[in-house]
């Protein structure tokens, strides 16, 4: 785009024809991998149009077809990931819209970001088709639920992959189909019906925000593509008004998709869904999508202060807020789903700090053990039937494989040293002091603290102590359920070595390597700093233990007798209430009142044109009286009138 | 090559089907299906034609006829002193919507073969009419074959909804026909006032003499015109609030009835406005632009609103085309390539998706008899591809990426943020509820628990397959590849354009 | 202007027959009524003496005052009705009628009153009767016969049409 | 040669047709009717003769004319009346309200 030759249609027609390499990444070498990393995203989606035509047919078969797909997308992933490490960033472009003058373009570009987001979301969604082998054993609409995996894969991949706003919020909002169609999978269920629904449009309200954000940016900058966007922006092309309102924008559109608050309520609820869909849409992927976005257009608010404040503002916000809900909730997905909003909210306020590499390595690191934890919670679900944690207890000896690999993935999320969350949280906790606000860097310390106590607290309800529900059958889950979770459990230890105080900053070189706008590769905090998140991680996971496993302390010990701050933490803070009080009372309300107006303003308005047509109908029906006289009459009157006109206007008679 | 019958033969060809119909006795069901379904196939083939020989780089000018038809000789002189010609023709624009209509109709022939229970002969014969009448309405070149295709398409529809609508068929039909005729009239008014006044009807003609100042025409006159144009194609549009009869038809009319209404003779309005209204009027529609920027928006949200809380799919559906069509007076209103090529787009979009939409309501009418939303909940378990088809079109309709309804979506605020960013901004909302009450419908009846056992209810079978596959793989090649319906449009853009900045 | 005999004259005339008009309208009895007409009638006379029409004038009051008036008052009694006027036509097309009217005759008034006539000197008082009779018989003979035809036509219809049905009936 | 211009016959002759012609339209009597209907002939009986009279080419054919539209106007008086009769016998009445069989 911004391509202004004009090009007739017959070119446009081609398409193809048209690809060409982005201005500035010119310099080619042997790119191959590269050059057709247009095939990763079509992997899936064949998958899933083979699935949605032959799955009937292929049965149990069709899980084989995704995990096949997948597994070349990761392979191709990985291969352009490993190629990227050497050469410059490639895109191609080719025309695909014409209007006027305007040549709007889709095409790929991989560049660090997107080479490291390809291979984070074909792994996890390889290692999530080669789960929902095991777990969705046995459901009549198993081959649906692979098509549309596919589908989310391929919108997912395509997304990370884009090069320009409108491709992007193209696959944006195809995640969120993909996303739709899964919370919903279990169709008959009221709660996955309303649970879908409620993901889609909350999310949609975002995605105006983009949409409208996105035109308004193309009006000033003349083009969606990305470098075009970032070299108007440094031009000086865009007012500053415009930039930080064209950036809070965008930034809304992250909000719906990221879970934040305020518009976070769907992402729990959106655990309706299947445990493996969770793992890799609602942890690992498409929330991240809200974190990659704002990551992608890192130049762009790095322009507006106002806007970068919002973001880290509201980011620590989330953390906080949603670490507080998860205190005390039982359902076992949705302690995971409020720790993904806190963890979506740290990312956050790591980006609006200015840190952008310590964004983008928690978001990877998060999705590594985050899966990992979807992974091994769907295991235990697997195993007991149930998502009530207060149900559950002592199944570390039950569950052979699984409570280990939970353990990781509480320890790393807990922020211990050694563990990959580790890293990445300090590097966000240092971007936030160095970068941030104080507040904003003691917010995120106790989300840091309370993130430690409630993932203990939901590991030793789940693990420890002995059974507090009868439990028949618990079994470890298959081998092909295992298997993912390992690999996922090695990642969630060793990820966080990319990019380590000690061993260099490998990865945040990597991201920020010819872009200085990006920022830093490393932000250097103080060396309190570490040491600050280590007690706070331990110090929660202590209280946990004391309450938790040795029950030394009272289960209402901080809330008193008093159960008021508990019962709004269930109720998680009302917010969904006041929802419903609110905007939903507020549109029902306009479309009753509009409603009315329909019935009987417009509706009156035909009844008026009926009766004015009645009328003069049955007006002309009397007038038909059959006397001559009358008859006589008016055709006098007309007459009379007409003479009348003449003789005032001038006619035969002047 | 001469091509200048084809256009004639496009436009005539159903009516083949109907004198061979005539000729049929009442009885003999299959054949006269066959002879209604087939007699749709010759426009269909031609008008493909047509878009294949502009794909392959060749002039749609080509097809232009234009014969002299009826004269008024002044006293005394020899030459006419007013002559209407016989003249059809073909832009772009033009083209995109005979082939939408060709389509339309052989799939609504196709539903008219399943759904309709009665008399077929009679319902064949005038759905054959109005098929010529709508290929008339877009390939007239002159306003007052114009008028007589538009008058053409009244009556048959009229019939049609009057005899195998439900239950109160005749009101709507009435109603229709009130509104219509009432829209006509107005239109008529405003052709013969351009008539006399400058003594010719092409529209090509008019469109240049507008455009030079020694043509004695009063901007406010011509203000007028186009205010009296804005009614009468606004009612056929419909722009709120001359709305309420299109509610009517659309909850009583027979499914296959619906599909060719809903997708093709609202599109007339559309299609009236771009053309006559912006193409005639350039200067006074930019005048009119925030006016009708607004009547858009309005349009967009009243019709959003009121689907939310509809009991009835049909009405939902009703309402959500008030609402789309919003969006075409939204990319109208923003005057510029994107707008209104995004009025187009979405002209030819809700087209497609309302057709596959009703098509859908008809299968589920005729197996459950009902359309109520309450009483169809969970129908996903009975028959999961009916109810797949359904939540694809209602994601198309709600403007999901990739499919038609995005990119029409997306290009008329494109063009509106850049005009008129406040109102458009406004028009945002009706995004959101557009996913709203789409979802809220659709769900309600796919998704949830079952109210009732659906067993023993078909799902889609057989033929019935054609039109739901055809428009739904229509629906994804346009918004994957939105080139195919863009290129034809550049020239017709371009000429607009000329308008609008001379 | 001076106010010379003849003007007077029609003056006087010209008022009998407007009052006589103006009675026609507003008596009740239709007799009177009839009678108020023969006025009007006689006047009108007078008028076309003025307009030096002596034979019209004649013809005038033979049959007008003479054989229409009676033949109506023939009508009026063989209507056995009560000779009291009718009961009123609505208020509202009175009104509009005589709206329709005062139009029209302003229209026309607008017209007389632009029309400028010349006039020249005649001799058509001179042997009025005479020169009226030259003129049937040699120019209008064919007008004037038909006529003749027309009255016949008229006699023979208005007696059969008047006549009893129940005779009518017998003979058929 | 008249003192008394053309015009002020014309418009005598208005003011009786206007009579005649509001009576026709108004009044409910028959008879009444059918004698304003005479009473408007007369006024163009008026008409014609001044025509006749004044003018560049005065001529004794208006005066003709005025004598065929009398023995028109007795010819018609005469059957006007005898369909009134007919009708009186038929519905009991010359009420002209009541005269509406055209409807039916």
């Amino acid at each position: 785009m911004g391509l202004s030759t004009k090009t007739g249609r017959c070119q446009a027609l081609l398409g193809f024809d048209k690809i060409r390499v982005v201005p500035g990444t010119a310099r080619r070498g042997i790119v191959i991998m590269m050059e057709n990393a247009w095939l990763i995203p079509l992997f899936p989606l064949l998958s899933f149009l083979i699935l949605l035509l032959f799955g009937k047919r292929l049965k149990e078969a069709s899980a084989y077809v995704g995990i096949l797909f997948t597994l070349a997308s990761l392979v191709y992933s990985i291969l352009v990931l490993f190629e990227r490490f050497s050469e410059p960033t490639y895109g191609t472009n080719f025309e695909w819209l014409t209007i006027g003058d305007i040549h709007l373009t889709a095409g790929f570009e991989v560049n660090q970001l997107n080479a490291l987001m390809l291979v984070i979301v074909s792994l996890v969604s390889f290692l999530v088709h080669t789960y929902s082998k095991g777990y969705m054993n046995g459901d009549e609409r198993f081959p649906v639920f692979y098509a549309y995996l596919g589908l989310f894969t391929f919108a997912m991949l395509g997304l990370v992959i884009s090069p320009n706003l409108l491709q992007t919020y193209i696959f944006w909002e195809l995640v969120g189909v993909g996303s739709f169609l899964l919370i919903g999978f279990y169709f008959y269920k009221e709660e996955a019906k309303a649970a879908a629904k409620k993901a889609f449009i909350m999310t949609r309200i975002g995605d105006v925000g983009l949409f409208i954000g996105m035109i308004l940016l193309f009006w000033q900058t003349k083009s969606f593509e990305y470098s075009e966007i970032f070299k108007a922006v440094d031009a000086g092309a865009v007012s500053g008004t415009m930039i930080t309102l064209t950036a809070i924008l965008i930034f809304i559109g992250a909000v719906g998709k990221s879970g934040q608050f305020p518009l976070h309520t769907w992402l729990p609820d959106a655990m309706e869904g299947p445990t493996p869909v969770s793992a890799l849409i609602h942890a690992a992927t498409m929330v991240a999508a809200g974190v990659y976005l704002v990551a992608a257009l890192f130049p762009l608010f790095q322009a507006s202060k106002t806007a970068l404040l919002t973001i880290a503002v509201i980011g620590a916000f989330t953390a906080i807020f949603a670490a507080s809900i998860g205190l005390v909730q039982t359902d076992i997905k949705r302690v995971l789903a409020y720790s993904t909003v806190s963890q979506l909210g740290y990312m956050m306020l790591a980006l609006g700090s200015a840190g952008y590499v310590a964004g983008v390595f928690h978001l990877m690191t998060h999705a590594f053990f985050k899966a990992l934890l979807f992974l091994a919670a769907g295991s235990v679900i697997h195993a007991v039937h149930t998502q009530n944690i207060e149900e559950m207890g002592g199944l570390w000896k039950k569950l052979k494989f699984t409570g280990p690999l939970f353990l990781i993935g509480t320890l790393s999320i807990s922020g211990v040293p050694l563990f990959s969350g580790f890293f990445s949280k300090d590097e966000i906790l240092a971007a936030a002091w160095e970068g941030g606000h104080p507040i904003l860097f003691f917010l995120a310390l106790i989300a840091a603290f309370m993130t430690a106590f409630y993932m203990f607290r939901l590991f030793f309800m789940v693990f420890t102590g002995k059974p507090r529900t009868e439990m028949k059958n618990v079994h470890e889950s298959p081998a092909n359920m295992t298997y993912p979770m390992m690999l996922l459990g090695v990642l969630a230890i060793v990820a966080g070595y990319v990019n380590t105080p000690w061993f260099g900053s490998f990865l945040g070189d990597w991201l920020v390597d010819g872009n200085p706008r990006l920022g830093h590769a490393h932000v250097e905090g103080p060396i309190w700093i570490m040491i600050a998140a280590t007690v706070v991680s331990l110090l929660g996971i202590f209280m946990a233990y004391l309450m938790y496993y040795k029950r030394s302390l009272a289960r209402n010990w901080l809330s008193g007798t008093g159960d008021t701050l508990h019962t709004i933490l269930t109720n998680k803070y009302y917010v969904d209430e006041f929802y419903q009080l609110t905007v939903i009372a507020f549109t029902k309300g306009l479309s009753y009142f509009l409603r009315f107006i329909d019935v009987f303003l417009v509706e009156g308005l035909v009844k008026g044109v009926v009766g004015i047509v009645q009328g003069l109908g049955r007006t002309g029906s009397r007038m038909q009286s059959g006397q001559v006289q009358t008859y006589g009459a008016v055709a006098f009157i007309g007459l009379a009138l007409l003479a009348v006109i003449y003789a005032l206007t001038g006619g035969y008679l002047r | 090559m001469n091509l200048h019958w084809i256009l004639s033969i496009l436009v005539f060809s159903p009516l083949l089907g109907i004198v061979v119909l005539a000729l049929l006795p009442k009885t003999q069901e299959k054949v006269i299906k066959a002879v209604g379904l087939l007699a749709t196939v010759p426009a269909l083939l031609l008008a493909l034609a047509a878009y294949l020989h502009f794909q392959w780089g060749k002039d749609l000018a080509d097809f232009a006829v234009s014969v002299p038809w009826i004269q008024f000789r002044g006293m005394g002189t020899q030459e006419p002193v007013f002559s209407v010609y016989y003249e059809l023709g073909m832009s772009g624009f033009q083209m995109l919507l005979v082939v939408l209509t060709a389509v339309v109709a052989t799939l609504s022939a196709i539903a008219a073969a399943k759904f309709v229970k009665k008399e077929w002969k009679g319902y064949f014969m005038l759905f054959l009419l109005l098929e010529t009448g709508m290929l008339g309405v877009f390939t007239a070149e002159n306003l007052i074959l114009f008028f007589i295709f538009f008058e053409i398409t009244l009556i048959p529809t009229f019939f049609l909804i009057g005899k195998w609508g439900y239950f109160e068929r005749e009101k709507a039909a009435y109603s229709f026909l009130i509104y219509n005729g009432l829209g006509s009239a107005v239109l008529l008014i405003v052709i013969m006032i351009l008539f006399g006044k400058t003594g010719t009807t092409n529209i090509d003609l008019l469109t240049q003499m507008m455009a030079d100042p020694n043509v004695p025409l009063s901007s406010d006159l011509k203000l007028g015109l186009l205010i009296a144009l804005l009614i009468a194609f606004g009612v056929k549009l419909p722009i709120f609030p001359l709305h309420s009869w299109m509610l009517k038809v659309h909850v009583q009319a027979p499914p296959s009835v619906v599909m060719i209404h809903s997708g093709i003779l609202l599109k007339i309005g559309a299609y009236g406005l771009i053309r006559f209204g912006m193409g005639i009027f350039p200067e006074q529609f930019k005048t009119l632009a925030t006016l009708i920027a607004v009547l858009g928006v309005i349009n967009l949200l009243y019709g959003a609103f009121l689907a939310f809380i509809q009991t009835d799919f049909k009405m939902v559906l009703a309402y959500s085309s008030i609402s789309h069509m919003g969006i075409v007076l939204i990319g109208l209103a923003a005057m510029n390539e994107a707008g209104v090529q995004g009025a187009i787009f979405q002209v030819v979009s809700h087209g497609l998706i309302s057709a596959l939409l009703f098509f859908l309501v008809g299968v589920l009418y005729e197996r459950t008899d009902t359309s109520l939303i309450e009483n169809l909940g969970g129908m996903a378990k009975g028959m999961p591809i009916a109810a797949g088809f359904l939540l694809a079109g209602a994601l198309a309709s709600l403007g999901l990426p990739g499919m038609s309804g995005f990119v029409s979506e997306f290009m008329a605020f494109l063009g509106l943020f850049k005009e008129l960013p406040w109102v458009a901004a406004v028009g945002t909302i009706g995004i959101i509820m557009t996913a709203a009450y789409l979802l809220r419908a659709v769900l309600g009846m796919t998704y949830g628990k079952a109210h009732r056992e659906f067993t023993g209810v078909l799902d889609l079978k057989g033929v019935e397959f054609v039109p739901v596959v055809v428009l739904m793989l229509l629906i994804v090649l346009i918004g994957v590849y939105p080139s195919v319906l863009s290129a034809p449009l550049q020239t017709t853009l371009e000429t607009i354009m000329l308008g609008i900045g001379g | 202007m001076t106010f010379s005999g003849e003007f007077l004259a029609f003056m006087g005339l010209a008022l009998v027959a407007i009052i006589g008009g103006v009675l026609l309208l507003n008596l009740t009895k239709v007799v009177h009524m009839v009678v108020a007409l023969i006025f009007t009638f006689v006047a009108i006379a007078g008028i076309y003496v003025l307009l030096s029409a002596e034979f019209v004038a004649a013809v005038q009051i033979l049959i007008y005052s003479g054989a229409i008036t009676i033949i109506m008052l023939f009508g009026i009694m063989l209507t056995k009705h009560d000779d009291e006027s009718e009961p009123k036509t609505g208020k509202w097309r009175k009104l509009l009628v005589f709206l329709g009217i005062a139009g029209f005759a302003f229209a026309v008034y607008i017209g007389i009153y632009n029309f400028n006539i010349v006039q020249v000197p005649t001799t058509l008082h001179e042997n009025n009767t005479m020169q009226i009779g030259k003129a049937l018989y040699s120019k209008y003979i064919i007008p004037f016969e038909l006529t003749s035809a027309l009255l016949l036509v008229a006699l023979v219809g208005s007696i059969i049409l008047a006549k009893n049905e129940k005779k009518e009936g017998d003979s058929e | 040669m008249s003192s008394v211009p053309a015009s002020a016959f014309l418009a005598l002759a208005l003011i009786l047709f206007c009579i005649g012609l509001y009576g026709a339209l108004t009044k409910r009597n028959t008879v009444i009717v059918l004698i304003s209907i005479e009473l408007m002939l007369n006024a163009v009986n008026i008409n014609l003769v001044t025509f006749s009279k004044y003018g560049l080419n005065p001529s004794i054919t208006g005066q003709i004319f005025a004598l065929f539209t009398i023995s028109v106007a007795a010819a018609e008086a005469a059957v006007g009346l005898a369909i009134l009769i007919s009708l009186y016998r038929a519905k009991k009445t010359v009420n002209i309200d009541e005269m509406d069989i055209m409807k039916h």
